[in-house]
C-alpha cells in the first residue's frame, strides 16, 4: 500500500490505524523523556517510560496482524497489550480505553466521522468507568472529554474531526495545569500540584494528535 | 547516579533472579508472565493463598515475606510501577489451592486497577478472589478529593497478620476480615532526608536542600505534607508521631505494635534513635508497647528516611504478631 | 551532614538506649562503664561465653547478634572507634559462668590492643579468656609489613559458628578452636560506591568523584587496594570474588556460604544483583553453593557499596552454620 | 603555687607535670580537628577526637588529686584515664607510655635530666612494646625514638632536654611524610600513604613541646 495523500479526506480503515499506532508509538519514544519530567514533578517520574514500554511491545506485535485487519482488530491488540506490559494507573486506563474503543468500533472496515466520536466517546467513558475521575480532577480525562466534544462538534469530515480532537486535548492538557488534583498521585500533593500539567493529559493530546497527522 | 546495577533496565530481573538463586528453599521464580515469586510448597492443599505486588523497588516488600507463615505469592512490577494483571493472574493461580486467594493490594491506583481486573479474570475462571486495601499512611488526607491514603509500612503488619491466619488454616472471609481489621487499626507517616534515583530515570526524585527534609513522603518519593528545616531526630519523631496517634486515635492504655522503618539508605542506629525516641512519647502516653520491629522493611531504593507505624493490637491480632515466620526478610518462631 | 541524630556526641549512647529499649527479650545494656550490650539470660551455667565489640557504625555488627547461639555480650566503642578495657572486663564478668569466655577480636591495632588488656584484667580476676582474631579482608595483603589483614563481614560467621558450638556445650578450647578454623577459612572483600560520614566528624570519611569506585575498601572507609572508574555490577563482582577464590584457595568441589553483605546503604535490590553474579561465578568453577546470607551485616553508616564473603564448610561447621540462632539481626531455626 | 619563670630551669615535680598535662589537654583541643585531618587522610579520621575525649576526661580527673601529688601520680593518673577513655590504637598505646613512665618516675619528687632521659626511655619501650612498631614503620615511634635520644644527648639541664626532645619529635612527625606505613592503619594504604604525615607521631611531638613550653 503506497503513501496516501495528506490533503483531503482519508479513510480511517485498519491501515490507518496501525499507521497511527505506530506514529504514536515513534512520538512516545521520542518525548519519553518530557512525559516523565511532568510526572516526576506531580507524580513518581514514570509515565514515559510505562507508555514506551507498552508502545514498543505494540509495535513487535502489530507485524503479526492480518493485512486486512479491522480498526477494531488493530485497536484490540493494543488494547491487550498495554494492559499487560505498561502496569501503573495508565497500563488498565488506556487498555479500558482503547478495548472500549476496539468494541465501539465493532466489524466496521473504517469508520466516518460518526464512527469516529462514538469510538472516542467509548474510550473516554471506559477511562470515566475505571478511573472514576470527574472533569476538572486533572487526570487525562481533562484531555478526553474536550476531545471528545470537539470531535463531535466537527460536522462528517474525519480529518476535520481528528484536527478538533486534538486540538482540544492540547487545550485540555494546558488547562489542567492551574488545577488541584483529585486523583492519582498527583492528588497527595494538595496545593503544590498547582501550575504544573498533568502527564496523562499530555499523552492523550499526544496520542490524539497523532491521529490528526496520520495520513 | 552511582548503582551496583549492569542496565537500568534490567535490574528488576536480575535483582529477582539473584533473589530466587539465593533462596530456593523458600521460593520458585515465575517468568513468564513476568515476574512473580511464589512460595516454593505452593499451592498448599485447603490453605487460603495470600497474594500480594506492587512496583519493586521497596524490597524486601514483597518478595523478602513469601514464606510459611506470610504471602504465597508477590507479584513485583517494574521499578515503581504496578504490575500487570498476567503475573497477578499467574501468581493466583499458583497459590489458589481450593480455599479461595486474597489479595493484599496497597492503595495506588495502578495498583488497585491491575489487581482488580487480575480478580475478574481469576474469578472467570472459578478462583474465589477477596482484595483488600492497605491504606495506612496518614500523610495524605482521606478525602473524596484525593485517591484516598497510601499504602505503606503498615503493609508490612496486613500480610504478616493475615498471612499467620491463613496459615492456621482460617477461611477466606475469616482472612480477609482479619487484613480489613489490622487496616483499620494501623497507621503510618515517613519522611525523608534524602531522595532515590529510579534507575531508567537517571536522576533522583526529587530535590531537596542540604538543610531540608520532607514530612510525610511517600514510598516512591511523592511529596507529603511539608518540607521543613532538618531538625534532631527527636523532633522529627514528633512530627510523625502526633498525627498517627491521633488519627485512630491512639489512647491511653491501647497496647501496640511499634515498627520504626528505614527507607533504604539509613543506618540501623539511626533508627533505634527513632526508636528511642518513638517509645519515649508512647510511655509518656500511657500506651504499652507490646512488640517492637526495627528495620528496612519498606524501601525506597537507597532513600535515607525513616517511616513510623502504630498497630493497635488485642490478644487475637498479637497471637497473630506472634505465630511463626519463615521468610527471607522476616523470621521468628519455629 | 543530614542525620537522624540529637547530637553528634551522643548517637552511640541513644541508638543503644533504642536498641536495649527494642530487644529487652534479647537483651540487658551495662551503661557503667559504658557501655556492654549483654545477653539477658546471661550467664548461662556452664557454657562458654562469647564477647565481641569494637567500634559503633558497623550495626547490626556487633550488638545485633547477641542472642541464644550467638554472641553473650557485644562491646561497642565510640564511632568507628575500639572500646576500652573497662567494658570489655565488665562485659567477660557478666558472661563468665566457670567455663571460660572467648574474646572475638577484629584485627585492628585499637581492638586487638584493648581487647589484649581486658583479658589480662580478667585473667587476673580468675577467669579463663581465650581470643580469637578475625582477618579476612584479603584487600590488604597480610605481610610482616603490614597490621595483617583487617577483620571485616566474615566476622559474622566467626560469631555465628562459635557462638553455636558454645550453645550446644562445647569447651573453650574447642569454641576457640572452632572459631579460629571459620578464620581460616573465610575470606572477604568489599567496595563502595560513596563514602559514609561520621557524625563528629560532619563531614565524609574520604572522596569520591560521581564516576569513581574504591575497591577494597574497609569498613571504616579505610582505602583499599584501588580507585578505579564505575563499572557494570557483574565487573565490579568479579574484581571482588577473584582475589577472594585465588586466596584460600577455593577449589572445584568445595562447598561454600556466600554472604553478600550490604554496607548500610545500598539498596536491598542491588544486593541481590550482585548476589546473582556471585552465584554465577561460584557455578562456573564448580564450586557449590551450600548456603546463602545475603544482607546489611557489618556496614559502615550510610556507605553504599557492599562486600562478598565466602566461607568454606564440611558438614560440622555446616550444622553449626544452620543451628538456631535468635537475635535482634540473625535468626533462624528454632 | 605562684607563676613559675619561663627563664632559666625549672623544677619538674608533680605541679609542672599537672600543668604540663593541662598544657596537652588545651594543645589537643585546640589542634583536634587538624589531628583528625590527618588521621582522615590515612587512617579513620578520629585521632583527634580519641586524644580529645581522653584528655578532657583527665582534666577532670586532676583536681582530685592531692596537691602533693608526685609527678609518678600525674603521670599514673594519665595512663589510667586515657586507657579507660580513649580507645582505639592511640588509647592503649599513650596509656601504657604514661603508665611506664610512671613506674620509671618512681616516687621522685621531681625529675631531673637523668630522670627525665629515663621516664621518656620508658614511655617509648612501653609504645615499642605494646605495638612492636620499628623505627620507619611511620607511627608514634617516629616521634618518641628521636625525642629520648635528643633528649638524653642534652646534657643535664631538664629544660634544655625538653626542648631538645620537642625539636626531635616535630622532626621525626614531619619525616614520617615520605614514608610508607608498616603498622597501624596506614599501613592499609600502602604506597598511598607516602606523602601524609602520621597522626600519632604528630600528637606526640604536640605532648612533647607543650612540656617544653610548660613554665
Ligand atoms: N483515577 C484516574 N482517572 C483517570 N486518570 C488517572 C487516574 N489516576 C491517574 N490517572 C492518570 O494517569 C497518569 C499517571 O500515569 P502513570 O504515571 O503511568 O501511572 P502511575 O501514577 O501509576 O505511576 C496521570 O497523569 C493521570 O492522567
Ligand atoms: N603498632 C603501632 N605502634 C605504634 N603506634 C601505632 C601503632 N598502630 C597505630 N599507631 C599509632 O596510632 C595512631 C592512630 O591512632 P588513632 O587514630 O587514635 O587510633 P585508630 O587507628 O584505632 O583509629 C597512628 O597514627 C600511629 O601513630
Ligand atoms: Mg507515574
Ligand atoms: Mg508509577
Ligand atoms: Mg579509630
Ligand atoms: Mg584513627
Amino acid at each position: 500500500m503506497g503513501p496516501v495523500s495528506t490533503e483531503g479526506s482519508v479513510a480511517l480503515d485498519g491501515a490507518w490505524t496501525r499507521r497511527w499506532i505506530e506514529a504514536v508509538a515513534a512520538e512516545v519514544s521520542r518525548r519519553k523523556a518530557e512525559l516523565t519530567a511532568l510526572d516526576r514533578a506531580i507524580g513518581d517520574a514514570d509515565h514515559g517510560e510505562n507508555l514506551d514500554r507498552g508502545f514498543q511491545a505494540v509495535l513487535g506485535k502489530l507485524d503479526a496482524l492480518d493485512d486486512g485487519a479491522t480498526p477494531a482488530a488493530v485497536l484490540r491488540l493494543v488494547a491487550t497489550t498495554l494492559i499487560s506490559t505498561v502496569g501503573g494507573a495508565a497500563g488498565p486506563l488506556y487498555g479500558t480505553a482503547f478495548l472500549k474503543a476496539s468494541m465501539a468500533a465493532g466489524d466496521r472496515d473504517a469508520l466516518d466521522a460518526a464512527a469516529l466520536v462514538e469510538v472516542l466517546t467509548a474510550a473516554r467513558d471506559g477511562i470515566v468507568a475505571r478511573g472514576k475521575a470527574e472533569s476538572g480532577d486533572k487526570t487525562m480525562v481533562d484531555a478526553w472529554t474536550p476531545a471528545v466534544e470537539a470531535a463531535s462538534a466537527a460536522g462528517d469530515d474525519v480529518r476535520a474531526a481528528l484536527a478538533a480532537a486534538a486540538e482540544a486535548a492540547a487545550e485540555g492538557a494546558i488547562a489542567t495545569e492551574p488545577l488541584v488534583a483529585h486523583k492519582g498521585r498527583a492528588s497527595y500533593l494538595g496545593e503544590r500540584a498547582v501550575g504544573h500539567r498533568d502527564p496523562g493529559a499530555e499523552s492523550t493530546a499526544l496520542i490524539l494528535a497523532a491521529a490528526a497527522e496520520t495520513p | 547516579m552511582k548503582k551496583l546495577i549492569n542496565d537500568p533496565g534490567k535490574t528488576v530481573d536480575e535483582g529477582l533472579a539473584g533473589f530466587a538463586a539465593a533462596h530456593p528453599d523458600l521460593v520458585r521464580l515465575i517468568v513468564d508472565p513476568p515476574f512473580a515469586v511464589v512460595r516454593a510448597d505452593a499451592p498448599l492443599n485447603g490453605k487460603v493463598g495470600i497474594v500480594s505486588g506492587g512496583g519493586s523497588g521497596h524490597e524486601p516488600l514483597h518478595a523478602g515475606f513469601v514464606g510459611p507463615g506470610m504471602l504465597d505469592a508477590a507479584v513485583p512490577g517494574a521499578m515503581f510501577t504496578s504490575p500487570t494483571p498476567d503475573p497477578i493472574l499467574e501468581a493466583t493461580r499458583q497459590v489458589s489451592a481450593g480455599a479461595g486467594v486474597l489479595h493484599i493490594v496497597k492503595n495506588y491506583t495502578g495498583d488497585v486497577l491491575n489487581f482488580e481486573t487480575a480478580a475478574e479474570l481469576a474469578l472467570a475462571e472459578g478462583i474465589e478472589v477477596q482484595s483488600v486495601i492497605v491504606d495506612d499512611d496518614v500523610a495524605v488526607k482521606d478525602s473524596l478529593y484525593t485517591a484516598g491514603r497510601r499504602g505503606v509500612a503498615g503493609t508490612l503488619l496486613v500480610e504478616k497478620l493475615a498471612g499467620a491466619a491463613a496459615e492456621r488454616g482460617d477461611s477466606l472471609d475469616r482472612v480477609a476480615e482479619i487484613a480489613r481489621t489490622v487496616n483499620s487499626r494501623v497507621r503510618s507517616m515517613g519522611m525523608a532526608l534524602a531522595p532515590c534515583t529510579v534507575p531508567h530515570a537517571g536522576e533522583p526524585s526529587f530535590q531537596l536542600a542540604e538543610d531540608e527534609v520532607e514530612i510525610g513522603i511517600g514510598i516512591h518519593g511523592e511529596p507529603g505534607r511539608e518540607r521543613i528545616a532538618l531538625e534532631p531526630a527527636d523532633r522529627i519523631v514528633d512530627r510523625l508521631i502526633e498525627p498517627i496517634l491521633e488519627d485512630l486515635p491512639f489512647q491511653q492504655g491501647d497496647r501496640v505494635v511499634l515498627l520504626v522503618n528505614g527507607m533504604g539508605g539509613t543506618p540501623q542506629s539511626e533508627l533505634y534513635i527513632v526508636f528511642r525516641r518513638a517509645a519515649e512519647v508512647l510511655a509518656d502516653r500511657g500506651i504499652v508497647l507490646a512488640r517492637s520491629l526495627v528495620g528496612s522493611y519498606v524501601t525506597s531504593l537507597e532513600m535515607q528516611g525513616v517511616s513510623l507505624t502504630l498497630l493497635q493490637v488485642d490478644d487475637d491480632l498479637l497471637e497473630l504478631y506472634d505465630a511463626p515466620v519463615q521468610t527471607a526478610a522476616l523470621r521468628w518462631g519455629r
